[in-house]
């Protein structure tokens, strides 16, 4: 307990749950810790606890979690030697992280290069085609005709989508099942685009219908030493917001597993990556689909640190310290399973958002049970920001045993005085689609609005 | 009170008056007596508006504990309608240079667009200037010192 | 009651009197005297009014949900001085024997030590007697039904 | 999670954390659970989350908890197919076990014959010795002469304690230190003996002075297959009551930890034991001394949990229903460190109890941190029973990070309105020789009075 601290003192750029998350990584490596906060979030948890806080702004994010140049100058008069940015705000801004490092403070997070790359989408994709990760094929460019698209179509394999260049919204997009409605898919798709957008250009792209959302975690130091850490699987989504996130995927192979992990490793060492990472795919059909990358912690990290025994927020910081990562991928050992819950404080059923008092405040307990959530009793949820919570993170010794205990945990669960969805997770472990591992990207879509 | 019978009249003027004293003065109970008459009047505190949840976290409230926002935290000036506040994150500069005159003492008169102080925040000086005319009564700030956001700077009344 | 010295009589008004006071001030608590006359009136904030644990278990309160606990839960007969309640738990006999007459019904005199229910617990027949003599007024329970420590059985009036 | 429960319904026959425990695990098994309780336990957490509950007698443990005959109608009424007695009250009663198994209903536990056994001191180091379990060694009996008990002393190794027949409360009790001292010891002891009891008798005893208390967590099923789980060190004791509990043991190798692994799930084995159970040792100077076993679920069995990854409390019901092991010593890794705090209801400094109103309840989460307790904001503690309320339980990689995480965790927690022992474990993670691991049994008596 009295070996020296990585650093001596890490500004917390972020709020509640994550905030909270941080802090305590910070004081279990006897670190010290700042919060920066908005004039709303005064009374907030990681406030509360931390060793110093520092008030940078009014309510509105814009004018407080997003001024980088409050938060900085913060960082410097409590001589904070280090930032963790968190998700969200301004953990994926490059320019934050270049200026972060230009005053001599250590951004915990990977370089301002690599956000930039990765933020950078076409770059992102092509950079992980060269590393030899497989992307969602298509033409590559517009196609002019059904001879030209032909075989492009073949080599893609049907079902293919033709997509209008200008597209969006759905319209000048049409699904072609087989080559015979190649044709007639092209004339109709043009049409539709010339008509909605005055451009009748069109694209050919792999259709996937029912992908699952496989995302992989990496982590790099600054010597070249890279791990995966397996994959979360992200599919039960609600509007592109993730619900429900489990490590491993039900539906992979462990030859599955540890090809994408490999790639993704690989990729991260090519680049020179460092500190945390996500690599995001769709998955159907037994292949990978590359979407992006995250360049920073994601909240789903705690069901990684389930299964593989490590803490990821103490990595990340003893990696920006310059610290080697201290094990190689063969000292990873993934085992059990686990289970994370978001819960957002809105109605469960409308999700409309529902801020306001706690009158009672209740986690549940026992024995593979997290809860991860900057919530008391007393506490007022504040309108101005993301909707989530707590997060509920569950483990057993297989899937079937973790889902059993999130059962109980979900029953045993208070938040009262506000409105959240926990009825909602309630009903999802009901589900026998979710207690069986089959759901894709749209099956909760389908399941709140049935 | 004067009625010497056996049936006593509640002087429910008197308990009103009680009540209303143990409102306005914060008691949470008053016993009042005259020769024979009495009165007690009590208002036990209701739990959950007593209740601060202070504990989770007591360490660290204000963080900067050099700073005066510790202090200031019951200091009626804070409500002062001419205050003026810390519009961000930085520190305090109370003269253009080093070694020269501060730009306002306590008992200096200001006029609108005059600078108060400067501060230094990402290496740029931003004055704070007065907003109306007056006479500067309070200077909660000393140069070098770092102020976070909404933090009293000066009176100017 | 009619004895005009020691003995005094409640002056309801006044009570009433001050019950209105103490609700219309949001008192808890109001003592009044003059001389010898004296009433204290006082309303307890109830802790579980302010919050009311329902959540964690909201399932089950009272587990036997055929018996009458849930139901009799604000039954007013509950405080009755002649309630007698199960003092073990165990299962309800009406008769000392399958096709005998029940020991008591609904109208029935008792005296001290009449038996009125047997409670099977551990395959021990427990005869529960009447602790005074009256009438049987009110049967809570029927035969074969498990009943709880504590839970209501008859009153004798 | 369809597949059948190993038992229908469970009581459980406790009441406080333990019962909560309890409860957990079958509703995590799918099976239903029926909490009993007394007049003053109506509104306590086990009751308002069991299945069915039923009051069995007013607040006093002798007419509820202790209530054989209540539990056993409870039971039957209820139509519970199995009795958890959890630990304390009625779990170590051999009559009862008998009693519940005669009425054709389960008892989670071991054999009557077994608590039996085990609960007559005299019986259970005979056993033990024949099972090459090592005991305290002594005399074994009355000596009467320098000359008969000098190669004794020899044999037990010095220093030795000459201790009275009839003796108690130190008196007729001394330390011999040499050879040198042994005669004059042996004639003061008699001597005092006989002042003190009217019966100079005096025997021979090896001399622990600094021992620490280890115990060997074993598992049983009905078919033979018995594993040990690694030991827990409780020698952190105020009084004879445990204070913090920690596994591994920071004074065991590995050749030890595995010497009386072997040892006690071999005697387990050899008995024919089944359920849960705990071999309690002293250990000093590399040596072990056998004192008694706990036939029951113990306290601090998380802290074994947190280590090799298992649920106890599921494994003793499932072992109960005839459900083998399903696994064998070489599969059993423990892996981590992890450390219990028991907190009480009492004042810090004078441990008087402090039952009364809990005007708040926040546990602490995150990473590595589990909460055992039945509190809740607004609960009232009752002043009839145990003053533990809460179980704090931290786990980390190794044991510093285990106990930075402790640290953290036990300034996060906060029970307001009642006194607890919170602060003292506060004061306890900062004291160097348990920071250390450097402590033994008298450590913490010694710690609590400076």
């Amino acid at each position: 307990m009295d070996h020296p601290p990585v650093f001596h003192k890490v500004l917390i750029a972020n709020r509640g749950e994550i905030a909270l998350r941080i802090l305590r990584a910070c004081r279990e490596m006897g670190v010290q810790s700042v919060a920066v906060h908005s004039t709303a979030d005064a009374d907030a948890m990681h406030v509360r606890l931390a060793d110093e806080s520092i008030c940078i702004g009014p309510p509105q994010a814009s004018e407080s979690y997003l001024n980088a140049a409050a938060i900085l100058s913060a960082a410097i008069i409590s001589n904070a030697d280090a930032i963790h940015p968190g998700y969200g705000f301004l953990s994926e801004n490059a320019d934050f992280a270049a200026m972060v490092e230009e005053h001599g403070i250590s951004f915990i997070g990977p370089s301002a290069d690599h956000i930039r790359l990765m933020g950078d989408k076409v770059a992102a994709i092509k950079f992980c085609t060269g590393a030899g990760i497989p992307v969602v094929p298509g033409s590559g460019g517009p196609v002019e005709s059904e001879d030209q698209a032909r075989p492009i179509a073949e080599k893609i394999g049907y079902p293919v989508l033709v997509k209008a260049t200008a597209g969006g919204g759905g319209r000048g997009m049409k699904v072609v099942e087989t080559p015979a409605g190649l044709g007639e898919a092209l004339s109709a798709a043009r049409a539709e685009a010339m008509a909605a957008f005055g451009n009748g250009e069109v694209y050919l792209e792999k259709y996937l219908a029912q992908p699952r959302h496989i995302e992989v975690q990496v982590l790099a130091d600054l010597h070249g030493n890279v791990v995966h850490l397996g994959e979360r699987d992200c599919s039960m989504q609600r509007r592109h917001q993730k619900v429900i996130e489990e490590a491993p995927s039900p539906a992979l192979t462990q030859q599955q597993r540890e090809f994408i992990g490999q790639l993704a490793a690989d990729a991260t060492k090519q680049m020179g990556y460092r500190s945390v990472g996500t690599f995001e795919f769709l998955f159907e059909g037994g292949e990978f689909y590359f979407i992006e990358m995250n360049t920073r912690l994601q909240v789903e990290h705690p069901v990684t640190e389930s299964i593989c025994g490590l803490d990821l927020v103490r990595e990340m910081i003893r990696v920006a310290t310059g610290a080697p990562l201290g094990f190689t991928q063969e000292d990873v050992k993934l085992s059990g399973h686990a289970v994370e819950c978001r819960i957002n404080a809105e109605n469960p059923e409308t999700f409309a958002p529902s801020p306001g008092r706690v009158r009672d405040y209740h986690a549940p307990g026992g024995l593979g049970v997290r809860i991860d959530s900057a919530l008391y009793t007393g506490y007022t949820v504040p309108s101005y920001y993301d909707s989530m919570v707590a997060k509920l993170i569950v483990s057993g010794t297989s899937r079937e045993a973790c889902l059993m205990r999130l059962r109980r945990a979900l029953r045993e669960f208070v938040i009262d005085g506000i409105e959240t969805t926990i009825p909602l997770h309630q009903r999802l472990i009901e589900a026998t689609e979710f207690r069986d591992g089959e759901y894709d990207v749209h099956w909760l879509q389908r399941f709140v609005e049935g | 009170m004067t009625e010497p019978s056996e049936k006593p009249k509640v002087d429910a003027e008197a308990v009103r008056a009680l009540a209303d004293l143990l409102h306005e003065t914060g008691l949470t109970e008053i016993e009042y007596g005259n020769g024979d008459w009495r009165v007690r009047v009590a208002k036990t505190a209701i739990p959950a508006a007593a209740y601060t949840p202070t504990s989770p976290a007591s360490p660290a409230v204000s963080g900067l504990a050099e700073g005066p926002a510790g202090a200031a935290l019951t200091d009626p000036d804070l409500d002062h309608p001419g205050l003026i506040a810390s519009p961000m994150v930085g520190v305090i500069y109370m003269s253009a240079e080093p070694g020269q005159p501060e730009f306002v003492k306590v008992g200096d008169t200001v006029s609108t667009g005059d600078t108060l102080v400067l501060i230094e925040a990402m290496k740029v000086f931003n004055p704070i200037k007065a907003q109306h005319p007056g006479t500067v009564t309070r200077i909660f700030v000393s140069a070098g010192m770092p102020v976070e956001y909404g933090e009293p700077l000066i009176i100017v009344e």
